[in-house]
Parts: structure tokens; C-alpha cells; sequence
């Protein structure tokens, strides 16, 4: 077996070694690098630093544990943007499992901006069959959140006296690393006539872009990169804007790869 | 107590990674573990979110007509279990027509609604746009034109019925064009995604051994 | 008796939904609400369903001797684990989710590592797929290829440190030849998903009835 | 900066043009109020607060408090409950500035009622109806006797080819749903591919493996399994045990999958449902056990994953031919067929609406002729759906 045939099969943990080393040798160091904004996720920005004080944002936790790298960072700097902008975040999920992960950095950017709970926020918790309850939801939200996640009826908090259903809130932030952005628009943005923008996973993205360009949705926060800009539209750069230079380098070393592969491949077919 | 959960979660996180070398009683301990705790987690969750609040809570509270009726989709989810009997077992059907009629029923308009109608919206498109500059016009003129070009031999592509040939068969092939490019791009969108997660685990990793 | 009941239920329910949708005067839309509610009470009772098949198979597993038998004692451990901290913790603060209960320990410390370690092994599969499949081989192969690089460049930083004609070429194929494609992809399956409902409905499709 | 307060602090006006009226396309008990903003609602939160709405049953009556409408609004629907459908109502809108606020003259008297067709949703019954048309009329025309095509699918004829090689080299067959729920129209596409390989693998005497995510979609591929085993006359093959329910997460579920192609080392594997990230995780473990993949969703996120891993993959709607192709009888083509046209009018409609817009777009710009323009933007409003 010659080196170009060599090339062209390597074995797949060689690969997995070499990217596992190009992911946290940047990390270890601590390198850093510049980060440019997108309009996507500008306007994402914009739709919330104009939403007037006091308006009503429906966030919906549509994740787990598996896409929290990408999605906290996103998560945690929505909150601060609306904290900092006296917005009131309601907030409930459609992702059993994930839901107690994001009441982590809830609790903690809410101790951090003073927000108060059932005045400035709420958790109303999980309830199955999602497009159910976000149709549901259009009527009257008590329908289905009688009461928050802890038990306590939702009217005994000031900030739901106002509350029944869509025509009551200003914006949906969807949290997803599935298809439920999805089900939002297609169930309550087209049907209910609400704002919303979209925080995704790098996959989710690209399938979004459809509705940005119909109107459909105001903006688009996709994968680690949409994380890392919008942590520093906001102003305060963390774990996003601090793991760029890793997924760079991890990509130059994909492509090089890919780039070997090729060589390889095309230098063993022109043997044969 | 914190530091053995931390302990704990670091040996998972190797012992799934060790897949990669390949399979071993590391990992065949910790995708058990993970199939059980999961589970079990999903029991707990339905039960705490849903039969909870929504059908034990509610019957206790309401009253009158209100509180009855809601043993019918408590009967509704019970005949599931029918089909460990299976003289029965057609029963269990009734509560599955049920759910998949609503779903139908609700997927049917929103379909229409929330994606058909929208999008086609969006493709009603001038071959022609006049922008501010020459460049605008010109950038913006092709970009119509592609999207034009591309929904419509995309969607020639799965023209099913008939044969395909000729013109057919040419606008099917610039459909695939359009997805392979399609598809390569999510890919190229994916892989970030993808070294993203490995980003969040190294480093908690790396943490854990003091490293960062 | 046995076909026609539940075609009669899928009919019913679902032509009601579609009512509801285009009529707001009583009482469609209070019927489909209550419904909507049903519909989440009846996927509540799944979850017995899917315990039983579980821990039957795993019980037979054991019994039987099967390979592998040993570690379906861990599968069940870790099942009996969350439940009892489960309903123990729900006991002790009238909530599971409480953060400091013995059950958000067992997610925080158990769930969360293994879900987010089985989502990072991603990482690996998808370099050595590219470079497995990423062959110039066919022209469809090299523009799937061509484009996947660009975009893989035009998403962090260092594509922009090369040229910045990078990023710009990569939004553009995002937004729009990709675009175009996924739209007609979507459209096909959307149209289908419609198709596929109306044949539900009106009883032609019944293969969930068998 | 102390004389622009100065002076909003006198011109300090209630909202003008205050106009209620029943709420359109609802089912009543909701009222509309509508306001041209107060001229002191400059944007300045600490200038102006923003509006109260005031209801009443007599215009000189006891005005109640029913609800809040931030700065900047000029809408609010009143949807309380205590509202009576037919029963008069009366309104106030108040500004509250920083001085006080300022009340709006009575607006009234106006009822609620509900309506009975939502007026905003035309479009959408107008195309819901013609594709129920067409399919409705190719079915018709099937069960009449016409033949009617299906071309071939790629991914299809490998079935047959990938159950008989695993069975030659002695290895099962894995068949996966992924993440779907029986309640999703692509799970029962996926149910009628399941059949076809269940009878193939009975024909085989080919041992059948399916995991699962969602226990009613184990019920009913259990019950699916059983009855092709049945139909091909090899009813004692079944083994409900076969296609066990793992659990419903996503990563527990592909960590389970993954160990059970490791060590059962299928010789084909199917993924025929929606996948979500996992796709890669279950396709790169499914390539490196060396088995012949067939994947078909309409995930369209995770579709590239599968052409690129896999050896065969239905893409989107192939998925939904398949099950039309395996059991081709009139009623399922007929509705193909039907679905088809709906697509060429699609085109059609696409490609009429592009020579417009164009000869709209240069009318306007060489000729100073709007009429096509405006055409042409009718036409696209008439697509809005909100």
C-alpha cells in the first residue's frame, strides 16, 4: 500500500485524534480572535432593543443538555438584553428533559440583573404534545399553565394578571435545536400574527433562513458563531465568543483532510 | 458531595468518548446506565408536567360536568394498554385514532398556512429587480433568478407521476444541482455545530483536570 | 365494528380540527380546545407502555442468559435510581425539581455528561465522514464538496482572516441557492404531509390501524 | 431639555380618534379599541407611561379599568371574560403622562359577536380545497380503472437486495423509526416500508430488529411486523421482544441503538422516519459495522448526513412516493397523482407570476406604467397570512 493509497483510507480514529487535539490545544492556550456580526443576528438584536418597556417575551426552552454549548450562551444574553431593557420574560418549554438546565442560568442571570420572580419573569414549566399547546396557547394560556413549575397558580403572580394569550405578548424567542422553531412559525407566528426570532444550533439554521427571507421570523441566532455576536452585541463576550478559535482550527483541519482524502484519491485512480 | 458528582460526570464523558477507539465494557456500562437513568427521567417528567397538573390536579379542583369529563381521556389512555390483552387489543386503537386525527386535523391547515402559502409568497418573484446601482440590480436580478430556477427544478426533481424525460429529465437534473449545493452547505453550517459541542465537553473536561 | 370505530374517531377529530380552523363562532373552537387538552392527557398514559416493553426486555434478557446479560442489571439500576429519587424528592420538597434534591443531583451529574458526551461524539463522526464521502468522484460530489467547504470557511473567524470575500460567498449560498433548494424540497414534503393528512382523514390511509 | 418637559407638560393631550369596535374573525366575547397615540407618547419612558383602557355598560356610567397598553401602542383587544356577546359596551382610553394622565371622550356604543367564517384564512381554505379537489378526483379516477404511473425509486429496490445479502452472510436487520411519533404522517410512510421489509425478511427467515423512541409507534410497527410475518405465512418468526422500547431520549435512544449494532452487527440497516443529530452518530456506526444503509426522512436538516453516509437515501417526499410505490393500489396513487398536479400548478403559477412581476418591474421603470405593478403586488398580498 503506497502512501497516496495510505491517504486516501485513513484510519477514522487517526481523524478523531487529530481533531480531539485541534479542539483543545486552542483551548488550553486560550487564543483569541475577532468576530464579525451578521445581519441575521443583528436583527434578531434590534427586534428586541425595540420592543417598547414592560412588553411581554414568550422564550421557549426547546432544548437539552446535548446543544447547551451552543444554546446557554444565547440564552443567558437574551436574558440579560431583556432584564437590561425592563421586558418581562415568560417562560416555558417543550423539551421535558432539558428544562431544568436552562432554570440554571436562569436563576443565575436573574441574581445577576436584579430580576424578581413572577414580577419581572415566570416559569411555567413543561406540558407534552407541543403543537397542542402551542395552539392552545392562542386562546388562553391557563389552559394549559394553571399553574407555574413549581405548582403555584399562575394568578397569584403579578405580571400574569395581564397575560391570556398571544395578542398579550410582544415577541417569541424560541430556544431550539429541533424542529419546534419550526412548529412556532408554522402554528402561532402565521396563525396568531406574533413577532418572533430564532435562537438555533448550527444545523437548524440554515433551514431557517427560509422563513427570514418570507418575513416570517425577524432574525436568526445560529450555532456558536450567532452565540458569540450576539454576546458581544450585548457586551458581555463569554463562553461563546471564548471558543471561536477552537472551531477554527478544528475546520482548517477538516478540510485539510478533506483536501488528503482527494489527493490521495485522485493520485490512486490515475494509477489504476 | 459536589466533587464526586463532578468525578462521576467526568467518567461518563470518557467512557462514552472510548466508543471512538471502539466498543468496551466502558461504554457498553455507561450506554445501559444512560438508557435506564433516561428512562426514568421521562417517567418522573410526564408524570410531574402532565398527568400531574393536567388530569389529577384538574379533577380534584373542578366541579359539576367539568370534573367527569375528564375521565373520558383518562378511559382514552387506559385502552392503550389493551393490547396486553389480546382478545381486546383492539381497543388500544380507539385512543390511537384519536390522537392521530387531531394531528392530522391540526397538520392539514398549518401545512397550508404555515408553510405553503408563505413560501410560494416568497418565490412570487421579478426575474428583474431594479436596485439603487447597476451592481444592485445586477446582484439582486440573479439572486431572483436562482431562487426562481432552483424551488422550481427542486420541486421537478420530485415530480413523481411521470417518466422522467426530456424537458423533465433536464429540470430534474439542474434540481439536483440545487440540492447537492443545498446539502453541502448544511453540512459546512453542521460541522460548526457539531465541533461546538466537542468545545463545550473539552473544556468542561479540561476544567475538571484543572487544564483551564 | 373494530375498523370503523376508530375511522369514525380520526374523521371526527380531525375534520373538527380543520372547522375550527377556518370557523371561530361556537363551539368549534372550546371543542377543539378541550381536544387539544385530551390529546395531552392521553400521551401522558404512553409512558406505561413504553416502561413495560423496557423492563420486559431487559427482564428476559437477564433471565435468558442473553450476551451482554450483566449490564442489563445496570440499565434497571439506573431506571430504579431516578424513580425512587424521582418520587423521593417530590415527597421531601413537593417538586422534583427541586435544585438541591437527590434527583436534579442524579440529572445533573448522570444525564447531562452522558447526553452531552453522545452529542459531542459528533464532533469525530462528522470529520471522518467528510472525509470519507467528500470525494470529488462525481460533479454533484464536487459541488456538495465545494459548497460545504466554503461554508465551513465563511463561518468563523479565520475565513475572514484569509479573505473577506469568504464570508460573503458563504452567506450567499445559504441564502440563496440553498435556500432555493430547501424550499423545494420543503414544499414536496409539506404538500405530501397535506396529502398524507387528507388520506388519514378521510380513511384511505390506515396503516396505524393494523 | 427643563423646557421641552415644561412644554409636553402642558400640551399634555388625551389619545385622539378613539374607535371600538367587535373583534374581526373571532369567536366573540372580544372587543377591539383602537387610538391615534397622545402626542405626549414620544418614545420617553419616563415622560409617558403608556395607556389604560376603560369599559363601561353606560357612557356616563362607572368606567372599570380593563386593561394596559405600553407606550407606542395603538391597539388592544379586550378579551376579558366578563364580556357578554350582543351587550353594549363604552370606552375610555387614558394617557398617562408624567404629570397625571388625560382621558379620551367615550368611545361606543359597540357589541361583540362571533363570526363565522375567518375572513383572514380565505387563502388558506381556497388551496386546502384544490388540493382536497385534485387528490379527491385522481382517486376517483383510479378506483375507476385508470393506470397510473409511479417512477422508480432508487433507494426502493435496494430493500430486496439488502435483506437477502444480510441473510447470506447471516446477520439481521436493523430498521429504525428515529425520533418519530406515531401521530406524524411521515411514521406512517415509514410503516408501510417496515411492512415491505418485515414480509421480505419473513420470506428470509431473516431475524428482524426495531428499536424505539416512542412507545405507540412500538405498538403499532409491533402490530405491523406481526402482521407481515402472518401475510407471508411465517407467523411463528414474530417475537414482540424484537422491537423493544429503549427510551424516549434522544441520546439515551442513539447510545442504545449504537451498542445494539455493535454487538448484533446487522447486516442492513434502515432509517426510514425524522432524525434529528443523531442521524450521523446512528449512520457512522452503521457504516462502520459494514452495513448496507438505506435511509429515507424529511428532516431536511439531516438529509445530507444520510446522502452522505448512507447508501441509498429517499429524500423528503420519496419517502412519501415509497409508500404509494410498495402498495400501489388506486386510492394511493390516485392521491399521488393528485398531489403531483398540485405541484405543476405550483410551477406554473410560479413561473406566470415571474413574466408578471418582470413586466411589472420594467413597465414602471422604462414606460412610467404602474397597472402590471400593482397587479402583481396584489397578487403576492393575497398570499398573507396575517
Amino acid at each position: 500500500m503506497g502512501i497516496f493509497d495510505r491517504l486516501a483510507n485513513l484510519d477514522r480514529r487517526l481523524i478523531f485524534l487529530v481533531i480531539g487535539l485541534a479542539v483543545a490545544v486552542p483551548i488550553i492556550l486560550k487564543i483569541k480572535m475577532p468576530i464579525r456580526i451578521s445581519s441575521e443576528v443583528r436583527s434578531a438584536y434590534e427586534t428586541i432593543e425595540n420592543l417598547p418597556e414592560g412588553s411581554v417575551v414568550l422564550a421557549s426552552m426547546d432544548y437539552d443538555a446535548t446543544s447547551a454549548p451552543e444554546l446557554t450562551p444565547m440564552f443567558r444574553s437574551f436574558l440579560r438584553q431583556c432584564f437590561r431593557n425592563k421586558l418581562k420574560v415568560v417562560y416555558t418549554g417543550h423539551l421535558a428533559i432539558g428544562m431544568p438546565l436552562a432554570q440554571f442560568d436562569l436563576d443565575a442571570v436573574t441574581e445577576e440583573c436584579g430580576a424578581v420572580y413572577g414580577v419581572d419573569y415566570i416559569n411555567l414549566g413543561y406540558r407534552p404534545g407541543f403543537t397542542a399547546v402551542m395552539i392552545g396557547i392562542g386562546r388562553e394560556i391557563r389552559d394549559f399553565f394553571a399553574v407555574d413549575y413549581k405548582g403555584v397558580p399562575v394568578d397569584s403572580f403579578p405580571m400574569m394578571k395581564d397575560i391570556h394569550n398571544y395578542s398579550d405578548i410582544a415577541l417569541i424567542v424560541d430556544f431550539a435545536h429541533g424542529q419546534t422553531a419550526e412548529y412556532w412559525i408554522q402554528y402561532v407566528v402565521s396563525r396568531f400574527g406574533v413577532k418572533m426570532f430564532a435562537c438555533v444550533t448550527g444545523v437548524m439554521a440554515p433551514t431557517l433562513y427560509t422563513y427570514l427571507q418570507s418575513g416570517q421570523i425577524t432574525g436568526i441566532i445560529g450555532g456558536l458563531q450567532g452565540a458569540a455576536e450576539y454576546e458581544v452585541l450585548v457586551g458581555q463576550p463569554e463562553s461563546a465568543a471564548f471558543g471561536m478559535p477552537a472551531q477554527s482550527i478544528a475546520h482548517l483541519f477538516i478540510l485539510a483532510f478533506i483536501v488528503f482524502g482527494n489527493i490521495g484519491f485522485f493520485i490512486t485512480r490515475r494509477k489504476k | 458531595m459536589n466533587l464526586l458528582g463532578t468525578w462521576i460526570a467526568a467518567g461518563l464523558t470518557i467512557a462514552i468518548l472510548s466508543f471512538l477507539y471502539r466498543d468496551n465494557p466502558f461504554y457498553k456500562f455507561a450506554e445501559h446506565l444512560f438508557v435506564g437513568v433516561s428512562a426514568g427521567y421521562w417517567v418522573i417528567y410526564i408524570w410531574a408536567f402532565d398527568v400531574q397538573p393536567m388530569l389529577v390536579d384538574e379533577f380534584l379542583r373542578q366541579v359539576g360536568i367539568e370534573k367527569w369529563l375528564l375521565v373520558i381521556p383518562a378511559v382514552f389512555g387506559l385502552m392503550m394498554m389493551a393490547r396486553w390483552f389480546p382478545a381486546a387489543a383492539w381497543v388500544s386503537r380507539w385512543p390511537i385514532s384519536f390522537t392521530v386525527g387531531i394531528a392530522a386535523g391540526l397538520a392539514l391547515t398549518a401545512q397550508v398556512q404555515g408553510y405553503i402559502i408563505p413560501q410560494i409568497q416568497a418565490t412570487l418573484l421579478p426575474v428583474v429587480s431594479i436596485g439603487a446601482t447597476t451592481a444592485e440590480t445586477v446582484g439582486q436580478s440573479i439572486n431572483n433568478i436562482v431562487i426562481l430556477v432552483g424551488v422550481i427544478c427542486a420541486l421537478l426533481y420530485f415530480y413523481f407521476s411521470r417518466e422522467h424525460k426530456g424537458a423533465l429529465k433536464v429540470g430534474s437534473k439542474i434540481g439536483i444541482v440545487f440540492l447537492m449545493i443545498g446539502f453541502g452547505a448544511s453540512f459546512g453550517y453542521t460541522v460548526m455545530a457539531r465541533i461546538s459541542l466537542l468545545i463545550g465537553r473539552l473544556t468542561f473536561l479540561l476544567q475538571v483536570f484543572g487544564l483551564r | 365494528m373494530k375498523r370503523d370505530i376508530p375511522l369514525i374517531i380520526t374523521f371526527l377529530t380531525g375534520f373538527l380540527c380543520v372547522i375550527a380552523f377556518f370557523i371561530p363562532h361556537p363551539p368549534f373552537g372550546d371543542l377543539q380546545q378541550r381536544f387539544l387538552v385530551w390529546y395531552a392527557i392521553v400521551a401522558g398514559f404512553t409512558m406505561i407502555l413504553g416502561l413495560d416493553s423496557l423492563v420486559k426486555y431487559n427482564v428476559k434478557k437477564i433471565t435468558q442468559h442473553k450476551p451482554g446479560w450483566q449490564y442489563s442489571y445496570v440499565l434497571l439500576f439506573g431506571l430504579a435510581l431516578v424513580l425512587v429519587t424521582g418520587f423521593q424528592s417530590w415527597f421531601k420538597y413537593n417538586t422534583p425539581f427541586e435544585l438541591r434534591s437527590s434527583f436534579m443531583y442524579s440529572y445533573i451529574h448522570i444525564i447531562v455528561p452522558l447526553q452531552a458526551t453522545m452529542f459531542a461524539l459528533l464532533a469525530f463522526f462528522i470529520s471522518s465522514s467528510a472525509y470519507r464521502a467528500f470525494r470529488a468522484r462525481t460533479f454533484e460530489a464536487t459541488l456538495l464538496l465545494i459548497a460545504a467547504a466554503i461554508v465551513m470557511l465563511g463561518r468563523v473567524p479565520i475565513g475572514e482572516m484569509i479573505s473577506d470575500k469568504i464570508p460573503l460567498r458563504s452567506d450567499w449560498l445559504l441564502n440563496v441557492p440553498q435556500l432555493a433548494a430547501k424550499r423545494g424540497i420543503q414544499v414536496g414534503v409539506y404538500l405530501g404531509g397535506v396529502v398524507m393528512s387528507l388520506r388519514i382523514i378521510l380513511g384511505i390511509e390506515r396503516t396505524y390501524l393494523t | 431639555m427643563f423646557q421641552s418637559i415644561f412644554i409636553l407638560g402642558l400640551l399634555a393631550q388625551p389619545p385622539a380618534n378613539v374607535a371600538a369596535f367587535d373583534t374581526p374573525n373571532d369567536e366573540g366575547s372580544s372587543i377591539t379599541v383602537t387610538w391615534e397615540p397622545s402626542p405626549a407618547d414620544s418614545g420617553n419612558l419616563f415622560l409617558f407611561r403608556g395607556y389604560e383602557i376603560y369599559r363601561s355598560d353606560t357612557p356616563t356610567g362607572e368606567f372599570k379599568c380593563v386593561g394596559f397598553a405600553a407606550a407606542g401602542a395603538t391597539r388592544f383587544d379586550d378579551s376579558n371574560t366578563d364580556i357578554q356577546d350582543g351587550q353594549e359596551y363604552f370606552y375610555v382610553v387614558r394617557a398617562l403622562t408624567s404629570s397625571g394622565h388625560e382621558d379620551s371622550p367615550v368611545a361606543g356604543p359597540v357589541a361583540s359577536s362571533a363570526q363565522w367564517f375567518n375572513t383572514q384564512r380565505v387563502n388558506v381554505l381556497a388551496i386546502t380545497l384544490l388540493i382536497s379537489a385534485l387528490v379527491i378526483y385522481y382517486i376517483r379516477r383510479a378506483r375507476a380503472g385508470d393506470r397510473l404511473f409511479v417512477r422508480k425509486i432508487a433507494g426502493l429496490d435496494a430493500i430486496e437486495d439488502a435483506v437477502g445479502r444480510s441473510t447470506e452472510m447471516g446477520k439481521p436487520i436493523l430498521y429504525s423509526f428515529g425520533l418519530s411519533y406515531l401521530n406524524e404522517v411521515w411514521t406512517l410512510a415509514s410503516l408501510s416500508i417496515l411492512h415491505r421489509v418485515a414480509e421480505k425478511c419473513a420470506e428470509y427467515s431473516t431475524r428482524l430488529l426495531v428499536p424505539h423512541y416512542d412507545p405507540l409507534v412500538m405498538s403499532a410497527a409491533q402490530e405491523t411486523v406481526k402482521q407481515a410475518y402472518a401475510e407471508a405465512g411465517r407467523p411463528d418468526l414474530y417475537d414482540e421482544r424484537d422491537s423493544p422500547f429503549l427510551t424516549a431520549d434522544q441520546f439515551g435512544y442513539a447510545a442504545g441503538v449504537d451498542g445494539m449494532m455493535m454487538r448484533e452487527r446487522p447486516g442492513a440497516v434502515f432509517w426510514q422516519g425524522y432524525f434529528y443529530a443523531e442521524s450521523l452518530i446512528l449512520a457512522e456506526t452503521g457504516h462502520s459495522v459494514g452495513a448496507i444503509q438505506i435511509a429515507g426522512t424529511t428532516s431536511v436538516e439531516q438529509i445530507p448526513f444520510f446522502v452522505v453516509a448512507c447508501d441509498y437515501t429517499l429524500i423528503g417526499e420519496e419517502m412519501y412516493a415509497a409508500s404509494c410505490y410498495l402498495r400501489p393500489d388506486p386510492q394511493m396513487l390516485g392521491s399521488l397523482k393528485g398531489e403531483d398536479l398540485t405541484k405543476a400548478m405550483i410551477l406554473v403559477f410560479l413561473a406566470g407570476a415571474a413574466v408578471l412581476g418582470t413586466a411589472g418591474v420594467l413597465s414602471s421603470h422604462f414606460f412610467d406604467y404602474n397597472g402590471l405593478n400593482v397587479l402583481f403586488e396584489n397578487v403576492v398580498q393575497w398570499f398573507n397570512t396575517f
